[in-house]
């Protein structure tokens, strides 16, 4: 159902090329320093990647909303799980006093 | 009493590919259903994943330091050449499959090959890596290796293997040594994280490079073309997600505060 | 057998009137629609039951009524989670001048430490219309602090403190029960609470052996573990001043700013670098394994009572105290054993008045 | 239709024998077959070990067994029947049977693997069997740390691997039935002519393949720590046991939306069948299913509120608690309402889908008691909460799975249970149950703790009720187990479709064939067709 036109190969040197250019990229910036955005950087990065991969190596760019609908959920529930625990680590302080 | 029947019937003529399971009516139905199965089962390994994402999100947050110690104590040098080995990995899955798509037997060997090569090679530095850790006495817990110590280390007395207080101290000479131990102390936290994530990321490896194997048989055999590559797709999919999960892994779990400690 | 069972608990604190109150509005709640829907179910059943000639009349359905069964089971569960969420967070809030009890829970008893240095086991004394704060850990695994009587619950959890609080209103003896499955002997992890007047509290605190108060044993800890050494008042102390310290916000090298309450003070003690007060080092090595709880309860409670002696916030001192590396302890000879359960040695040597073998907790 | 209806010459029950033809089935109906089978051995053993647990409460100063045997009889009973009996009923064998058939497959789309999940459940079953006969384990089914992960010296671990095996088969169980649901539905079948058993199967697997993999981590994160000392959740080895709590409700509470939901969908089919009626707001009926899978997840702490979370969490996981809460008001409110002028045949799965909606909505509501804070704190962890969750489990979980099996036992086995017997016990178990769980709530007020071996003596006279209670609901679950084998051999033929009820499985034999239909079938109408030559009035 998902295969009407399809990435080429030289589609997928450019996505490996962007892959390498952004490990080569988390790698130098991990040692610059950022400050509290070294990590926001690294993982924007890695996000970035991600992305490419699904879209291109998976196809889901080319595929249908139920995939991309699949896809979304996940890392929505995913963050629903770190939001919701860290809603209870970052707040135990706060104590009404 | 009358009935009312919901449905009228249909006789269905389709031609039958030889691959073509009893329970679907076409080809593309098939298709379509086992790689939505697949982006389905991937969705649990999300969870699967992000589950230890979570937990380790909480730690860091915890133990900072320690986790900036514990980061600083495994080699990025291999951490980013294993990364670079996976993406290309992750290429030549995606070639494979092209190749599957568009029939051509040898490439898909060829790029098949290629892949397990470079999953192998992945698993080989991986290897190397816990074999270090093994050596320095990093092994969270008492029961594998000869325990972790307080102060991250085989010995006390001598620096040089893999003793992280003193590693914090030679980095930044102002950390009293109490401090240092102490840090090196909860770093423990730290590598059972790297050894439960890196672990169960490196189990899929496993299983991928199984797969792998099984494609590459049946795609030496030319059972894939244009009309049928299922199969090569679902591996493609599973491994693309595996490559996905190490590029969180490594700035993760290699370059925490990286620049307060250089290489 | 007693067959004049009770269906209600008694009503012994300041809070169980409230609760009570929530749960009887939610009884009539769930009397009410429960009724409803069985009664609506077996009229039903009855009225329109099967027969040759009756021909059921579809229906398909009603926005409107969607929209009122949708609507209204909102509104009465919005009363009640404001109704549940006010008595929460008056339980969740300290008392203003409470009188103050240590709990430390571990397999499988409770054991009690009074301000005047009384210790229990499994029974807690305290007095009738005071409010009163339990402050909780445990040394092993979660337990739950529960009296029903009063109306309050709190899981003991074995990594930091935790606390509740009640004014307990009728004198007289009420269970205390572990809540939180402990294992084998949970359920003979119980005791009781024994409310008492004023004056029958007086002549019990009277009638107690006691060793001294709570601070003053905590101030013998505080000595004995060489606290001193680095904790003084004067401006080259290696250490925080701890005057005046509790329960006032205090600013960490990271500019995070934390309250001092008794979480923090017990992390202090065990894990001393996680949070270091801003123009300090972290110089002071971990006391895990070396102090117990009841150790750590009684120097809380003693840096409680020291008042602040001048107008010297610690929190924003400004020239951070240079420190020779041979002043620093060399700890890590003493280190080697790696048994966490063996209390290890940490200090700098000769500089603790105290030979190990006197520290037992 | 005065013909006496016959049994139909082949079906998937005749097309095949010998135990390989069981075994190495890949027909989704045989696997339910199977999987009624071994679910109804777990169920036994859990039973047995409530009734013992009954046995024991008897006298308030544990008389019969020694608290350590009886921790470990209450953990096995949880670990049984939440694992390996509520959670795969319904979906496994009822829904695993009715699913393909009522989208109008030939089989699920994965049938390999679902026969491998099937192979899961009994690998997992196995594992905790041994750990059972091994001198079994006393973590409580919720496998608290630290207390589970560096105190017990029982066999948490293997217990533990049970349990995630068996959490990959409902993974796949899940996964099967969303891809069906999506890629194979008959011409005809669009999302507003799926039935409601569909949809509540639908979005219980949509918490099974989010929710699973979570406890599977979670476990095997307390099985390293138990097994190699690392620290993740024990606070002396610097982890946090909150943490533990957080990951382990972030499935345990969805959980029971998975044991439920498909309970809800049972009771959807039988009340319009039994009323001759189309379903009252079929939309909403179906999307609240939807609602509670997805408001379930965020709703975990409250089994939380007195661990020691942070006061400004509890707020707002009481407050998304009640959101949870409207939508399954909504279904009870509908069942209802399509009781209503509608052509009433009080049938066995009709009582029993109406004791469901009394029980469930007891059930639901004091579910509200223990989403309210200040509440929640007298009440957590006492008997209150078991009685809760035992009117939602047992009132309405099992209730529905028997109202289910009563419903579709023509068209699986082909022959009709006996109808007298089968109220009877139906009326017993109702009778029973309320006796043993309804004092149970009192007891909670009242301040006992769950998971006492011995308790203070005022506390007898309830138990006893309760026990008392026990041994009649005992032998309302054993009835059904009798004639529903008397009637494999004796019961009348059914006919296809006995209860002249509408759906798509009403409409192939009873049994149906090995491939459901002989044609793939075209669906024209909507599911609850029920009197649609009639006049069809919409109430506004």
């Amino acid at each position: 159902m998902s295969e009407h036109s399809h990435p080429t190969p030289g589609l997928y040197v450019l996505i490996l090329l962007a892959l390498v250019i952004g490990t080569c990229l988390t790698w130098g910036i991990a040692f610059i320093d950022l400050g509290i955005w070294n990590p926001v950087v690294a993982l924007t990065i890695a996000v970035i990647k991600a992305v490419l991969v699904i879209l291109f190596f998976m196809h889901v760019h080319y595929s249908d909303r139920l995939t991309k609908l699949t896809i979304s959920a996940g890392f929505f529930w995913l963050m629903i799980m770190i939001t919701m625990s860290l809603s209870d680590y970052l707040t135990r302080t706060f104590l009404p006093r | 009493m009358r009935r009312f029947p919901l449905s009228t019937s249909q006789t269905t003529t389709t031609e039958h590919h030889p691959a073509l399971a009893h329970q679907f009516d076409s080809m593309e139905q098939q298709q379509g259903a086992s790689t939505f199965g697949m982006w389905v089962f991937l969705l649990t390994e999300i969870m699967m994943f992000g589950g230890l994402f979570t937990a380790y999100l909480i730690y860091r947050l915890k133990y900072y330091p320690a986790f900036v110690a514990g980061s600083t104590s495994i080699s990025v040098s291999w951490g980013f050449a294993n990364t670079l080995v996976l993406i290309g990995s992750s290429f030549t899955m995606a070639m494979a499959v092209w190749a599957a798509q568009k029939g051509m037997r040898k490439a898909q060997v060829w790029f098949l090959l290629g892949t397990m090569v470079l999953g192998a090679a992945f698993l080989g530095v991986k290897a190397k890596e816990y074999y270090d850790k093994y050596d320095e006495c990093h092994i969270p817990g008492h029961v594998i290796g000869k325990g972790f110590n307080t102060w991250g280390g085989c010995d006390a007395k001598d620096p040089s293997l893999g003793n992280i207080a003193e590693e914090i101290r030679k980095r930044d000479p102002n950390i009293p040594e109490g401090a240092a131990v102490q840090i090196a102390g909860q770093t423990e936290i730290f590598f059972s994280f790297y050894f439960a994530m890196t672990g169960l990321h490196a189990f899929h490896m496993v299983i991928g490079l199984g797969l792998l194997a099984w494609l590459l048989l049946r795609a030496r055999r030319g059972e894939f073309g244009p009309s049928y590559y299922t199969p090569m797709e679902l591996g493609g999919l599973y491994w693309h997600f595996v490559d996905i999960v190490w590029i969180f892994l490594f700035p993760l779990l290699y370059l925490i505060s990286r620049h307060q400690h250089g290489a | 057998m007693q067959l004049n069972f009770p269906i209600f608990p008694e009503q012994a604190s300041s809070m169980a009137g409230q609760v009570d109150a929530l749960y009887l509005f939610l009884v009539l709640i769930t009397t009410f629609f429960s009724l409803l829907i069985a009664i609506l179910i077996l009229y039903f059943a009855i009225k329109y039951r099967r027969t040759p000639e009756r021909q059921a009349e579809q229906i398909h359905g009603s926005t409107l009524l969607e929209i009122v069964w949708t609507v209204i089971p909102l509104g009465i569960s919005m009363v009640i989670f404001v109704w549940g969420a006010v008595i929460y967070y008056h339980m969740e809030r300290s008392p203003s001048n409470p009188l103050e009890v240590y709990g430390v829970g571990k397999q499988w008893m409770w054991k009690f430490q009074h301000p005047g240095g009384q210790r229990e086991i499994n029974t807690l004394h305290v007095p009738m219309n005071r409010d009163v704060k339990v402050t909780m850990i445990s040394q092993d695994v979660i337990h739950s602090f529960f009296v029903p009587a009063f109306r309050v619950k709190q899981d003991v959890l074995p990594n930091r403190y935790v606390f509740t609080w009640f004014k307990a209103t009728q004198p007289g003896t009420y269970h205390l029960f572990c809540s939180q499955y402990c294992g084998t002997k949970h359920s003979g992890m119980v005791g009781q609470v024994v409310v008492m007047t004023p004056d029958d509290y007086a002549n019990w605190l009277a009638s107690g052996k006691a060793e001294g108060s709570l601070a003053s044993l905590g101030e013998k800890a505080f000595q004995q573990y060489g606290c001193t050494t680095c904790h003084r008042p004067d401006s080259g102390a290696r250490g925080p001043n701890l005057e005046g310290l509790y329960g006032r916000p205090v600013r960490l090298t990271d500019n995070r700013v934390v309250l001092a309450d008794d979480n923090y003070i017990r992390e202090s003690i065990l894990e001393p670098n996680a949070k270091v007060v801003s123009g300090f080092q972290s110089i002071m090595p971990t006391f895990r394994g070396v102090v117990s709880e009841d150790e750590i309860i009684a120097i809380t409670e003693y840096i409680k009572h020291l008042a602040p002696q001048e107008a010297n916030p610690l929190n924003n001192r400004t020239s951070p105290t240079q420190i020779r590396d041979s002043e620093v302890p060399n700890i890590q000879d003493q280190n080697k054993q790696q048994n966490q359960q063996q209390p290890a040695q940490q200090t700098p040597q000769g500089k603790r008045p105290v030979n190990p073998s006197e520290k037992k907790p | 239709m005065i013909v006496k209806p016959v049994m139909p010459e082949r079906h998937f029950l005749n097309d095949n024998y010998g135990i390989r033809s069981w075994l190495l089935t890949k027909d989704h109906k045989r696997i339910a077959i199977l999987y009624l089978f071994s679910i109804t051995v777990f169920f036994l053993v859990g039973g047995v070990f409530a009734s013992l647990i009954r046995l024991h409460l008897l006298t308030p100063n544990g008389e019969l067994f020694e608290a350590d045997t009886y921790n470990k009889l209450f953990t096995m009973h949880g670990v049984n029947m939440v694992f390996f009996f509520l959670i795969p009923s319904v979906p496994a064998v009822l829904g695993n049977f009715l699913v393909p058939i009522m989208v109008g497959t030939k089989d699920l789309a994965f049938p390999k693997i679902n026969l491998l999940s099937w192979y899961l459940y009994m690998a997992g079953g196995t594992f905790s069997m041994a750990a059972m006969i091994s001198g079994g384990v006393d973590s409580g089914w919720t496998f608290y740390a630290p207390l589970s992960s560096g105190y017990l010296k029982t066999h948490v671990i293997m217990l533990a691997v049970g349990v995630i095996i068996a959490g990959f088969s409902s993974i796949f169980t899940g996964l099967n039935f969303i891809v069906t649901v999506h890629r194979m539905r008959a011409p005809g079948i669009t999302w507003g002519r799926l039935p409601l058993f569909v949809w509540s199967n639908y979005a219980a697997s949509l918490i099974m393949i989010l929710g699973t993999p979570v406890i599977a981590i979670t476990l095997i994160l307390l099985a390293l720590e138990r097994g190699f000392h690392i620290g993740i959740f024990d606070p002396k080895l610097g982890g946090d046991p909150v943490l533990f709590q957080h990951m382990f409700w972030f499935y345990s509470h969805p959980a029971v939306y998975i044991m439920i939901l498909p309970g809800m969908g049972v009771i959807s089919e039988i009340v319009p069948c039994f009323s001759r009626k189309r379903i009252f707001g079929y939309s909403f009926v179906a999307f609240s299913s939807i609602a509670i899978a997805v408001f379930g997840f965020v709703v975990w702490a409250h089994h939380m509120f007195v661990a020691g979370i942070s006061v400004y969490s509890a707020l707002v996981f009481s407050l998304l608690s009640y959101a949870v809460a409207i939508p399954s008001a909504v279904k009870v409110f509908n069942w209802t309402a399509t009781m209503y002028k509608g052509s009433i045949e009080m049938s066995t799965p009709m009582l029993y889908a109406m004791a469901f909606i009394g029980l469930f909505t007891i059930g639901g509501l004091t579910g509200l008691f223990l989403a309210a804070l200040g509440l929640d704190i007298h009440i957590h962890d006492t008997y209150f909460v078991i009685a809760h969750f035992h009117y939602v489990m047992v009132g309405g979980m099992v209730t529905a799975y028997l109202g289910g099996l009563h419903f579709w036992w023509p068209k699986i086995t082909g022959r009709m249970y006996p109808e007298a017997p089968a109220k009877l016990a139906a009326l017993i178990t109702f009778i029973g149950f309320n006796l043993t769980f309804f004092p149970q709530f009192i007891l909670g007020y009242m301040g006992m703790p769950r998971r006492y071996w011995a308790y203070p003596p005022e506390f007898q006279v309830l138990n006893v009720l309760s026990s008392a209670g026990a041994s009649v609901l005992a032998v309302g679950f054993l009835l059904p187990l009798l004639y529903f084998a008397w009637s494999l051999k004796y019961g009348e033929v059914a006919g296809d479709n006995p209860w002249q009820a509408t759906g798509l499985e009403w409409e192939t034999s009873s049994p149906p064939p090995t491939h459901n239909f002989h044609h793939i079938p075209i669906v024209t109408k909507d599911p609850y067709a029920y009197g649609e030559d009639a006049e069809v009035p919409v109430v506004h």
